[in-house]
């Protein structure tokens, strides 16, 4: 375990999900809301049932583990969740959960991040533009690309958890030509995509943990 | 507060599935962790066909595992595919040696797990895949969008398959009939009211008193237009018409028509819209050689129907006759 | 405004009828006016079995004919008792020398009416009546009064004397099966949501977001009782308690479990009520021999079900399992 | 065809039956919503369907017939209906039409709605008091009798109507012990009886005739 606190640790990374998880529980009712308005309503519940059961693990992994040990947990449980949502966030976390063996500084983080994103564009055939998790989860890497040489990776994102808000809010005004919402035509029009305001939560809760750090 | 019977939203599909097979003991078995349904009885020596999707359209496909038509159906949660790892899991439990036939309704998830468990499976398995993609109301002009949703037509699919199967036919054999009958078919459907969620019992949109909503699918989300309603005669017709024309039929073509219930729409509504189906058709000189009414492909207390319609060959008349044994569709 | 797809309120029942026969063409045939259904191909040298009573129960009774079952349903307006001039020509119809037996549920319209028609027979033909007065919630201490409603058991009574009458037995045989059935069973059901009426779209009760009604019958009245909502294991077990201490059931007793959905209800929940019914019966010691479950005896587009339990002998056992044939019950 | 307007002709009581088939078509919905808050919701439509069936059989009765021929094409359209009010108004029409083949005086009008009431009593297995249409129908036939000598049958059956409409009335706060209503229990308290209702109706569309006559 390192204590050099520019370097995201393992202890940091669960943190980070557990803080996560909380979020998405305690908003459930908004993401279904939103999937329900522009969808079929389950998003809400598949990702808060995938994160609650990350939870027991990610509390039991140890202050010396690493970034990966923590993604992973995230990972598994989102590949257990079936839905659209499931296998493409646990595709991302399952990249995630491949990036370096140490804690990471930005740069490393900004990578993987890369990687994880690349990764869901082509499962899920899609880019920015088409009212996915992707019109969040893309700015949110150029921001971290942004300043690679930003040292310290609560910066970095920091600025991706604007960026990625700002990415999400940018889907309400978007026709969606991807998953359920794409079927719905105008009615998703005014509805953010609930995927991509997940991504947002998730970059936003980092800073969630800052105080308790 | 839910208006639907069950004690918890997380074991809603599992206690369900315990249900069926207490009901059809002799033809169904459930199987726990991770969950799915095969035949009591394996079959042996033919291709396997697994099928699967989110709940909340039951009897589809559970209801539809038996003698004629599924090998195995993995049941998600409501309106959520179904893992990857289950698909997985029930495909090798059913695979006997002459390969898995997967028919899948195109939606993004169901795809995505269903590709992704067929790639787990590559090498050990021969996998062929069928997508359903039926629905008219979700016809897009943009190439790589996610296309049409798959509806009712899976019924077909499912049936024509599983008895060809039966024959012993070799896995591509199966797969091309499969696809022949999606590329044969085409189904719309529409809603008098939205369907509720089973937690919070809320619709998932509202319609006035003298409104249908065009165009709907499975999921209960909106389709494509708010309308009047009407006599069953016209909405039927406002359905039949543009399946025809897409469909390209002619005076004198053989159909196979199903009428389906979305989920609250009432056994002598459905007799009633089969006979519209039936009226409408004949003024185009045709005649259904065979007719399916039921509540077959639900979707949660919907209340409304869907018509798909299937341009027949004597070979598919052949295979939609051969018997079935399933707890929700026997001949 | 009506939430049903139908034509007119005049012809709802007919055309709904021209569907059934539309969509199982070889299994049974309309007749008009009077408005009657019998087997497509008549059965000969046996007892024929004729019920009916009013519409909107649907599969029961016009989907219960078949081999193995009745050869003649009658069905009336949505809720109204059909005619006894009806009822008398289905009766003639069906009749090749060996009898009929009239199978009525206890309402007062459906007693009137078969019992006018078994008079206006009684000259010609051999005419018995099993009055099925099943539900449980209405028993009265008054003997004059109407008595018990025929509710879901009518299933188990057409099935077993369907079987029996299959066999060439007697009409009084027949006669005394069916009573014997009635005498061994018992419904009790409950509603979350009341129907609506056909043409005006009312519900014909309200009932808050957490309550339920017990012991409703068919007819969309209301029960015994508001009570508060629970689980679906508090809910079933608030009807087969009941149910089995009416019965007189004991630890290792052979029963056969009937989970009815009364309309709207999903097929996913009537599984999570079956599996209930079993673990509660299993904590009396009890395990159903048979089970059944789907909606079969329903009450338009009422959210709900019941439970029916019937004490079986092996003979019963036999006749239940016996095959069947029919557009809503085949195997 | 007499002209001794205290006698009741069959003009007279296709004129009768004509208005009340018009009160019933008219105020449908009442007898709907009574039969729904203590019943099934049916008898409105039975009963409005069977008079409309009646409607052009009645009209093509010449003035020449007598009462029987229009009591018959009651009797019939009510056979024809189903249901429990069905089979007992034809019934009790059925026995009407078995009465005097000329013109009714009063006693004679009596007469034949006591033979027409006990009928019902018999086949419905019920009698006062258990919220039936025979609550209306006795009061009624007790009118009748009280003055078996009034000449004129108009006034006898305005007086029968007010006793049907009492008695109807009274049906209010009866438990119902017979029909669907008896099932309901309580929740019938509070609710007229829709078949007695009716009777009182058809008692009082003989008033309604008399502008015509
Ligand atoms: N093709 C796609 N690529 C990337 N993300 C997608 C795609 N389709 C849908 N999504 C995302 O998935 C979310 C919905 O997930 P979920 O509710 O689990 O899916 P489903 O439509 O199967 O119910 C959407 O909000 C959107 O962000
Ligand atoms: N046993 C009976 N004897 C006489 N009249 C009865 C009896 N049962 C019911 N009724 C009358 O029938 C009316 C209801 O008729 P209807 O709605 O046709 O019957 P159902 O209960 O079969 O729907 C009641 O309002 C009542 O006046
Ligand atoms: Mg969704
Ligand atoms: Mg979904
Ligand atoms: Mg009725
Ligand atoms: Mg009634």
């Amino acid at each position: 375990m390192t204590t050099d606190d520019t370097r995201l640790t393992g202890a940091d990374a669960r943190a980070w999900l557990l803080a996560y998880a909380d979020r998405v529980r305690r908003d459930v009712d908004e993401l279904t809301d939103l999937d329900r308005r522009a969808g079929d309503g389950d998003f809400g519940w598949n990702i808060a049932t995938a994160l609650d059961r990350a939870r027991p693990t990610l509390t039991d992994i140890p202050d010396t583990a690493l970034p990966p040990d923590a993604f992973r947990a995230a990972s598994d449980a989102h590949l257990g969740a079936g839905g659209t949502s499931g296998p493409l966030f646990g595709l991302w976390f399952g990249r995630l959960a491949q990036g370096p063996g140490e804690p990471w500084s930005g740069p490393a983080l900004a990578h993987a991040f890369q990687s994880a994103v690349q990764a869901v564009c082509r499962l899920g055939n899609t880019d920015v533009g088409q009212k996915t998790m992707v019109d969040a989860m893309v700015p949110a890497v150029k921001a971290l690309e942004a300043e690679p040489l930003a040292p310290a990776w609560r910066g970095a994102v920091a600025r991706a958890a604007r960026a990625a808000a700002d990415g999400a809010e940018a889907t309400r005004d978007m026709l969606a030509r991807r998953g359920r919402a794409s079927y719905v035509g105008e009615h998703a029009r005014g509805v953010v995509d609930p995927g991509a305001l997940a991504v947002a939560w998730f970059f936003q809760a980092a800073a969630d943990t800052r105080a308790a750090a | 507060m839910s208006r639907y019977v069950l004690n918890d939203r997380d074991t809603f599909v599992r206690q369900a599935v315990e249900g069926l097979e207490a009901a059809h003991p002799g033809l169904v078995r459930m199987h726990d962790d991770p969950l799915f349904v095969t035949r009591r009885v394996p079959a042996r020596g033919k291709v396997a066909l697994v099928s699967g999707g989110g709940s909340g359209h039951e009897p589809l496909h559970t209801g539809l595992v038996g003698t004629g038509m599924l090998d195995a159906a993995v049941p998600g949660a409501v309106f959520t595919s179904p893992t990857a790892l289950q698909v997985r899991e029930a495909a090798q439990a059913v695979d006997t040696g002459a390969g898995v036939v997967m028919i899948v309704k195109n939606y993004t998830g169901d795809v995505l797990n269903f590709r992704i468990a067929a790639e787990l499976l590559e090498d050990r398995h021969r996998v062929e895949v069928v997508i359903v993609d039926d629905d008219l109301a979700t016809t897009s002009e943009d190439e790589s969008a996610p296309g049409r949703r798959g509806t009712a037509a899976v019924l077909a699919v499912e049936k024509i398959c599983g008895a060809v199967a039966e024959t012993g036919a070799p896995a591509d054999r199966v797969r091309d009939l499969g696809r022949e009958v999606v590329a044969r078919s085409a189904t719309l459907g529409l809603a008098l009211e939205a369907c509720t969620n089973p937690m919070t019992g809320t619709r998932s949109f509202d319609l006035g008193p003298d409104q249908i909503e065009f165009g709907v699918g499975i999921h209960g989300e909106r389709g494509i237009g708010t309308r009047a309603s009407g006599t069953a005669a016209e909405l039927v017709e406002s359905l039949v018409r543009p399946l025809v024309e897409h469909l390209g039929l002619r005076r004198g073509d053989e159909v196979l028509a199903i009428v389906n219930g979305l989920g609250a729409t009432h056994s002598l509504e459905l007799g009633v819209v089969l006979r519209e189906v039936r009226r409408s058709l004949a003024g185009s000189g045709i005649a259904p050689a065979r007719s399916l009414s039921g509540s077959f492909v639900t979707s949660l207390d919907m209340r409304g129907f869907s018509v798909t319609l299937t341009a027949l060959t004597e070979d598919l008349i052949e295979l939609w006759d051969a018997p079935v044994r399933t707890p929700a569709l026997t001949w």
